[in-house]
């Protein structure tokens, strides 16, 4: 395996009582779709935040790109690449969709410090973002507000800006929750053609779409790593079904 | 607690034409007003508003765009009245002088205070620069030397570079609608360009952009410096304007009318804090006029704008014109 | 004939608006018993409200000379607003500038101007009184206490121009200060055998009924400036009742223009006109005098301004007459707050303090006529 | 610097503490569990004082002319909510400050015309007059006793209504998403309404405890207005007992300063002239002072309202 | 019990739907199918009064809901588990169930918090947490035992199981199975379409704002066209 994108070494996070991160150590290789599943309320969403920088750390570390990244802020992480994908949608609601998707291509591109040029009227920003915005399968609504859309195509929308971000990982939060089957299959179908591209963490209750996508998959239950492998290795371990997978068959 | 101003409903702007058609009809009124009505009480009632308006202007900057409700910008128009009659007091008459140190004693109480501020949100925000304000107005009270409460008389208009220009009253007039009319550019290209984005973007959701990359302090942090920069050179137009300045320049109250004459104009719009100030100030007059007990009649007349035009006097003009 | 046009500027608005109704009521009184004329000439008067914010002052006092094109400016209560209003008033090449109220020590000395008149006391002059009458009264030991403003410190110091004895401490409170139990305690814990204060408006009203509800009134008597008059008595009622100020004038004060003046207004406004009514009503006898003085004829200002220093009319005060520097010669008392028979408030003279006493600054005045 | 001076001092800080608790809590329940900020609070205390002062003369009698007071405080609340507030709760919070703005230039103009510019008065009730020794030497006034306990009375009623009921959590549910309220079945309307007329009762009920201390004049809630704005913020809005805390803070800090500072500048080494000049301007900074520094290091106050 | 003719509504002047008519008996568990954005979520809130009907009738039990503020629709029996959560974040898991709760009918085997703690055991653990704390599942359960707290004739879930785990999925649609038994009325929107063809009895198909298909769960497994052309699995 190559040196791992990003590494986790112990990562440890209580509120109160509560032990939401637990001596969590994981490696992300550097070209791999690494999918987090596990029950509601295991620590998901706070991982990836912990990996962000939203959530500060009790203790532990954060490798990303052979760099320590534990101390930085959030808008310092962002610009080095780590893009995510909120589980409960973030947008800019008053922005139109293109300027949402212009404004991500926009944290990228040199300084935000310019006061003269109209930004409405930059092309680069906008070429950038009408190219993802074709992939999500949102161009047709472009002009409009991002508030007028609807549920399902606010999580398109959140991928569209995260595709702008020049992301070296990109961490998804459930981007298919609300999602019909329809947007659900032409996601798949987008990340599949990202996979090679880039190396991305999945969270993700349709197991549908992890197992199709994950090359490699971790299982978390109560803050812990209880099982990390394959596909086939983590459907077939007999905790994970119990904790998490249940009757169900997602062959 | 939500943050200020990101529960506004999201609307389509209008159209560029119309945006440019209300602020072409403000400046070429106007222009046109000395020939109309050359009297002196006049220009001065229309220069005082146009201080105003570029006050408002300045607020509207943090305020519509940056959410960021400062309830303490009377300082800065206080401050930069203060540079330029304590320089005139010293025997500086000098505009080329005493504007620009104005404009940067504004921005240096706007960098120092601003910094700290913005560690807070919303209604937060807004306490905190009260608190800013207080301090400065209760400074300026106890400023024996230079006039204490009783305030600070200039005994003439500043110089041009030597020249007595502003001193005739119909030129300080167009010297006032020409800062106004450059302020209001330079923010329009300010609003419009990568900054004003980033500014707007974090009044929406915060948490979103900081995840783009953005840090949004320094944005906040920039757009109140030039803010409140612009805002003292208003304070310097209207101490020669008066040709006095006081501390009660600087009171919470005014603050509170420079944001009564930001939203009643419409919020995040330019335009609005123009006609915000200038409808403010001439209605006041105008119903002062008529009667001793004219607040009684001006009170529910805000009451009435904040309940129906919805987004302020702007948008009522939007709405009548896009009929 | 083009009226005699006047303009007033009073506060009319916000917690001071009670003062700056006393003078308007004043002084539309005076013009109301000249039947509305002045030498024959009808007369249009103008008032307006400076909000107590100096912009506005200005503004509106622009508007009343180019516009209105008055002759006279009556106002304000302020010194503040005067300190506004004074250089576009006086040099308007037109206008007279009378200060019904206001008399800040800034135009009493050097700064004094051909075109400004007072018609009330340079303002060091009331806490004079004070002083020399705790002096007069051997009281040894005096607590002051102002607002931590300029006015306030310029009592302060008025007060010690003839007081000789031990200042036990000084108190500054904020301005608009509305509970003083902390200062309450403060000079009931001291040993001084007197107060000298001065507090304005609100202030003085919570004062006075705290000093009364502490029980303080007996033990250090209350020796104030501007703090118990008609204008607050209304609210002290009894809690006033005894305590000491200094002024110019009272409503019982014994002359024929005096009576008739203070039962007119009652009648007209139904309270009882405290100082502020009484020199804005002087003001307008003033004015009224210039006028006959000069046969209605406005337009030469020289003679105007020479009819004016004559001060030729019958003040309230009994006598008047203006220094050099166009402030007022007058005599000054103690006065002290008392419930009439008919159950309403006023304050009454107790004693003559200074006669015919000019202000300090006077002498550096460099007008001479 | 005596002890027994410290005792009152702190009594008197108590007093002011609790004075502007009274007048904060409204504010906070209003603003903190409707989510609307109310500037037209301050006039509804002057109100209530002059209401207080109206119905005490009428009746001779302070508890009558309370009782009174306070019903027409509560009206004129419901009165004012459903012609303005109503139509402002789901708007923009500055448009609610633009109304409630307009609010006090009216109101404030209005008890000028109706009961006159010059300050009123209410007379201390009469078994309530005088001063009672609470310690060797110390003196000190039952009315301000009295308010002191209305206080801590209102303050510990809120306290559990809010905290503990279902009518609190319903209000404080209403506050981040009234919508849902109403769509679980609620009307939210009417609770609104009651809490909003429950608040301007607090804030009448403040200005008639007031009143036997305070003159009764226009625009005696302006400045009271911010510094309950400062109360609130400093103890977090929303939260009733942050609004306490802070009251007594913000009272203490102020009592306390206007008292000592000059002699504290003094034992700081300033000279006389120099301390006296100084202190009082930090006297009057000081709560501003205070709340810069709570906010810089507690952004969302001492007891953010938690969520 | 729930009857709805000619349903129209939208946001602004863009209309959303077009003329919607349906209804829903007693004891029935009726599905509301169709892709991203066909405007599901909004006949709900129109239903609810959330969005303002242009057009049309509603009547729940014979009660007029139409133009009815949203407290009506709950107080006529209508329960609702909206989309996005929307719990209070500033009350604790417990008052979130309790702020609301009604018995309005005096149900035979009326919800109350144990029945709900038993349903849920994980949101028993997170009780004294405020809304804001819980993970985005758990908000889900919550939102779901609210509903269910105020006792609804009609019970309606937009997307109620988004974001669960599989788990916890199979366990609502057991316990909506159950619910179904105890002839509760059920109006459900999901994506898990193969679930509900068990558990429901009628589906509705909505594409662009009309009602274009409506059927039993027989008729619908029998036409595997449908599927492709409205919901593209
Ligand atoms: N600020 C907080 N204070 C207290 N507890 C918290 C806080 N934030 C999260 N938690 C708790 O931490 C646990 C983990 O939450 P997290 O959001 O990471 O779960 P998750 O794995 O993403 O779940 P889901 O799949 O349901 O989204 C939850 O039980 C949650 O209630
Ligand atoms: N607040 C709004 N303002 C304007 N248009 C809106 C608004 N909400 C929804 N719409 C539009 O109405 C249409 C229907 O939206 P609705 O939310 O009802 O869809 P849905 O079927 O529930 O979709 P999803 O499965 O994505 O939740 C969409 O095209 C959407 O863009
Ligand atoms: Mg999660
Ligand atoms: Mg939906």
């Amino acid at each position: 395996m190559t040196a791992p994108i990003l590494s986790l070494r112990g990562l440890s996070k209580s509120y109160g009582a509560l032990k939401v991160t637990d001596d969590v150590t994981l490696d992300i290789g550097a070209s791999e779709l690494h999918a987090i599943i596990g029950p509601n309320g295991a620590g998901k969403t706070t991982l990836i935040g912990e990996i962000t920088g939203e959530v500060p750390l009790d203790v532990g570390q954060v490798t990303f790109a052979g760099e320590d990244i534990t101390r930085l802020p959030i808008h310092a992480r962002a610009l080095r690449g780590l893009t995510r994908s909120f589980q409960i949608t973030q947008i800019l609601p008053a922005f139109t969709v293109l300027e949402n998707v212009a404004t991500a291509a926009q944290a990228h591109d040199r300084s935000s410090f310019r006061f003269f040029r109209q930004v409405s009227r930059d092309a680069r920003l906008n070429d950038k973002a009408v190219a993802a915005l074709d992939q999500v399968g949102l161009r047709p609504k472009a002009e409009l507000p991002a508030t007028s859309l609807s549920h399902g195509e606010k999580r398109q929308l959140e991928i569209a800006m995260a595709l702008v971000s020049e992301p070296k990982l990109l961490l998804l939060d459930e981007p298919m929750a609300g999602m019909g089957r329809e947007e659900t299959e032409s996601l798949v179908a987008v990340l599949m053609a990202l996979k090679g591209r880039y190396p991305m963490v999945l969270v993700e209750h349709d197991m549908h779409a992890v197992f199709r996508l994950a090359d490699r998959i971790s299982v978390l239950v109560y803050g812990r790593v209880i099982a990390s492998g394959t596909p086939d290795e983590v459907r077939a371990d007999p905790a994970v079904r119990e904790a998490y997978l249940g009757e169900e068959d997602f062959a | 607690m939500a943050d200020i101003a990101t529960s506004a409903p999201a609307s389509i702007p209008a159209p560029l034409w119309r945006r440019h058609a209300i602020a072409l009809v403000i400046f070429a009124a106007l222009a046109v007003v000395p020939f109309i009505w050359p009297e002196r009480y006049v220009l001065s009632l229309v220069g005082r508003a146009m201080v105003f308006g570029i006050a408002a202007l300045s607020l509207d900057l943090i305020l519509g765009y940056g959410a960021m409700v400062s309830f303490g910008h009377a300082a800065f128009l206080g401050l930069g009245g203060y540079a330029v009659a304590i320089l005139s007091a010293h025997g500086i008459d000098e505009a080329a002088i005493s504007f620009p140190v104005a404009m940067l004693v504004g921005a240096a109480f706007a960098l120092v205070t601003g910094a700290i501020s913005l560690k807070t949100r919303g209604v937060y925000f807004i306490m905190i620069t009260l608190a800013f304000g207080q301090m400065a107005f209760f400074t300026a009270t106890s400023l024996s030397a230079y006039g204490g409460d009783d305030g600070l008389r200039m005994f003439s208009r500043s110089d041009v570079f030597g020249t007595r220009l502003l001193r005739n009253e119909t030129s300080f007039y167009f010297v006032v609608l020409g800062v106004l009319l450059g302020v209001y550019l330079l923010l329009r290209a300010i609003v419009g360009s990568r900054f004003g984005r980033v500014l707007r973007g974090a009044k929406e959701n915060e948490r979103r952009m900081r995840a783009l990359g953005f840090d949004p302090f320094r944005y906040r942090l920039a757009a109140y410096v030039i803010s409140g920069a612009i805002c003292a050179l208003a304070g310097a137009l209207f101490a020669n304007l008066t040709l006095f300045v006081s501390p009660a320049y600087m009171s919470w109250q005014r603050s509170g009318d420079m944001i009564a004459m930001v939203v009643a104009g419409g919020l995040g719009t330019l335009n609005g804090a123009i006609i915000g100030a200038i409808g403010v100030l001439l209605i006041e007059e105008w119903l002062a006029e008529l009667t001793q007990h004219w607040k009684a009649l001006f009170g529910p007349l805000v009451v009435l704008v904040a309940i129906f035009a919805r987004g302020g006097l702007v948008k009522l003009i939007d709405r009548g014109a896009g009929r | 004939q083009e009226p005699i046009r006047i303009g007033v500027i009073e506060t009319l608005s916000g917690p001071s608006a009670v003062l700056g109704q006393h003078a308007r009521d004043g002084f539309l009184l005076a013009v109301r018993q000249l039947g509305g004329r002045m030498a024959g000439r009808e007369v249009q008067v103008t008032v307006v409200d400076d909000e107590l914010k100096p912009d506005v002052a200005v503004q509106r006092v622009q508007t009343m000379l180019d516009r209105d094109k008055v002759d006279f400016v009556v106002g304000p209560i302020f010194s503040n607003v005067l300190q506004a209003i004074h250089a576009p008033v006086v040099n308007s090449q037109r206008a007279f500038l009378i200060s019904a109220n206001a008399g800040p020590s800034t135009y009493a000395g050097r700064g004094c101007h051909e075109n400004f008149f007072v018609t009330s006391y340079q303002n060091d002059q009331v806490h004079e009184v004070l002083g020399a009458y705790a002096q007069s009264r051997n009281l040894r030991r005096v607590f002051l206490m102002t607002p931590n403003y300029q006015a306030g410190r310029d009592a302060m110091a008025g007060f010690k121009r003839h007081f000789r004895g031990e200042i036990v401490d000084e108190i500054f409170t904020p301005l608009g200060h509305l509970d003083f139990a902390a200062e309450l305690a403060r000079i009931g814990s001291s040993n001084a055998d007197g107060l000298f204060t001065f507090m304005p408006g609100g202030m003085g009203v919570n004062l006075v009924r705290q000093y009364r509800q502490a029980g303080l009134v007996q033990r250090v008597p209350f020796l104030s400036a501007f703090t118990v008059d008609e204008s607050t008595l209304p609210a002290q009622q009894d809690a006033a009742i005894g305590m000491l100020a200094g002024m110019t004038w009272a409503p019982n004060m014994d002359n024929p223009q005096n009576r008739k003046f203070v039962a007119d207004f009652e009648a007209a406004f139904g309270y009882v006109p405290g100082s502020y009514a009484m020199q804005a009503y002087d003001a307008a006898m003033l004015i009224d005098s210039a006028a006959r003085a000069t046969g209605g004829n406005l337009s030469n200002r020289d003679a105007v301004r020479a009819a004016l220093r004559k001060a030729d009319f019958v003040s309230l005060r009994g006598k008047f007459r203006f220094a050099n520097n166009h402030y007022p010669i007058q005599d000054f008392y103690t006065v002290r707050a008392a419930k009439r028979a008919d159950g309403k408030f006023q304050t009454e003279i107790v004693d003559r303090v200074f006669t015919d006493y000019t202000d300090v600054y006077a002498a550096q005045c460099q007008m001479r006529w | 610097m005596s002890s027994t001076l410290l005792i009152i001092q702190t009594l008197n800080g108590l007093q002011l503490g609790v004075l502007l608790f009274l007048i904060a809590a409204g504010l906070t329940l209003v603003f903190g569990v409707m989510d609307f900020i109310n500037l037209a609070h301050g006039v509804q205390y002057m109100l209530g004082a002059y209401l207080a002062a109206m119905f005490v003369a009428w009746t001779g009698s302070f508890v009558i002319g309370l009782i009174l007071a306070l019903i027409s405080a509560l009206a004129f609340g419901l009165l004012l909510e459903i012609v303005v507030m109503r139509h402002l709760y789901d708007r923009d919070h500055l448009e609610q400050v633009l109304a409630t703005f307009g609010l006090i230039l009216f109101l404030n103009e209005a008890v000028k015309i109706i009961w006159g510019a010059a300050p009123l008065q209410v007379p201390v009730p009469d078994m309530l007059t005088g001063s009672i020794v609470i310690a060797n030497g110390v003196l000190y006034p039952v009315w301000r006793l009295a308010i002191i306990g209305a206080g801590l009375g209102v303050a510990l009623g809120l306290y559990l209504v809010v905290a503990k009921t279902r009518v609190g959590m319903l209000i404080r549910a209403g506050a981040s998403n009234a919508q849902m309220v109403s769509a679980l079945g609620v009307d939210i309307r009417r609770l609104f309404m009651i809490v909003f007329g429950f608040g301007a009762m607090l804030a009448g009920f403040a200005g008639c405890m007031a009143a036997p201390v305070l003159s009764v004049e226009p625009g005696m809630g302006d400045n009271l207005l911010i510094l309950a704005f400062v109360v609130i913020v400093i103890g977090g809005i929303g939260s009733i007992r942050g609004a306490f805390v802070g009251a007594l803070i913000v009272g203490l800090t102020d009592t306390l300063l206007r008292s000592f500072s000059v002699d504290l500048l003094r034992l700081g080494g300033l000279s006389a002239g120099d301390a006296r000049t100084i202190g009082p301007a930090i006297a009057s900074m000081s709560i501003y002072i205070l709340m810069a520094a709570v906010l810089f290091f507690r952004p969302t106050g001492l007891f953010p309202a938690k969520g | 019990m729930l009857t709805v003719s000619s349903l129209e509504a939208g946001y602004g002047d863009v209309q959303v739907l077009f003329g919607i008519s349906l209804s829903i008996a007693q004891g029935e568990v009726v599905t509301l199918l169709g892709r991203n954005g066909m405007g599901k979520t909004t006949t709900i809130k129109s239903i609810f009064g959330l969005v303002k009907p242009s057009g049309g009738t509603i009547a729940m039990d014979e009660v007029a809901l139409a133009g009815k503020p949203p407290f009506r629709a709950a107080q006529a029996g209508l329960g609702l588990v909206p989309e996005g959560r929307q719990i209070f974040p500033n009350l604790t898991v417990e008052e979130n169930l309790i702020a609301t709760a009604a018995d309005r009918d005096r149900a035979a085997k009326p919800w109350s918090l144990e029945r709900v703690y038993e349903f849920f055991p994980r949101l028993k653990e997170r009780r004294r947490n405020m809304g804001t704390q819980l993970s985005g599942g758990e908000q889900q359960m919550l939102a779901i035992g609210r509903a269910l707290m105020t006792n609804p004739k009609l019970l309606v879930l937009d997307e109620a199981t988004e974001g669960l785990a599989p788990v916890i999925r199979q366990e609502i649609w057991a316990c909506l199975a159950r619910l179904k038994q105890d002839g509760q009325s059920i109006l459900v929107i999901d994506k898990n379409v193969d679930a509900l063809v068990k558990l429901a009895d009628r589906h509705l198909i909505l594409e662009k704002g009309r009602l274009v298909w409506e059927g039993t769960s027989a008729d619908f497994l029998a036409s595997p066209d449908l599927k492709d052309r409205y919901l593209h699995v």
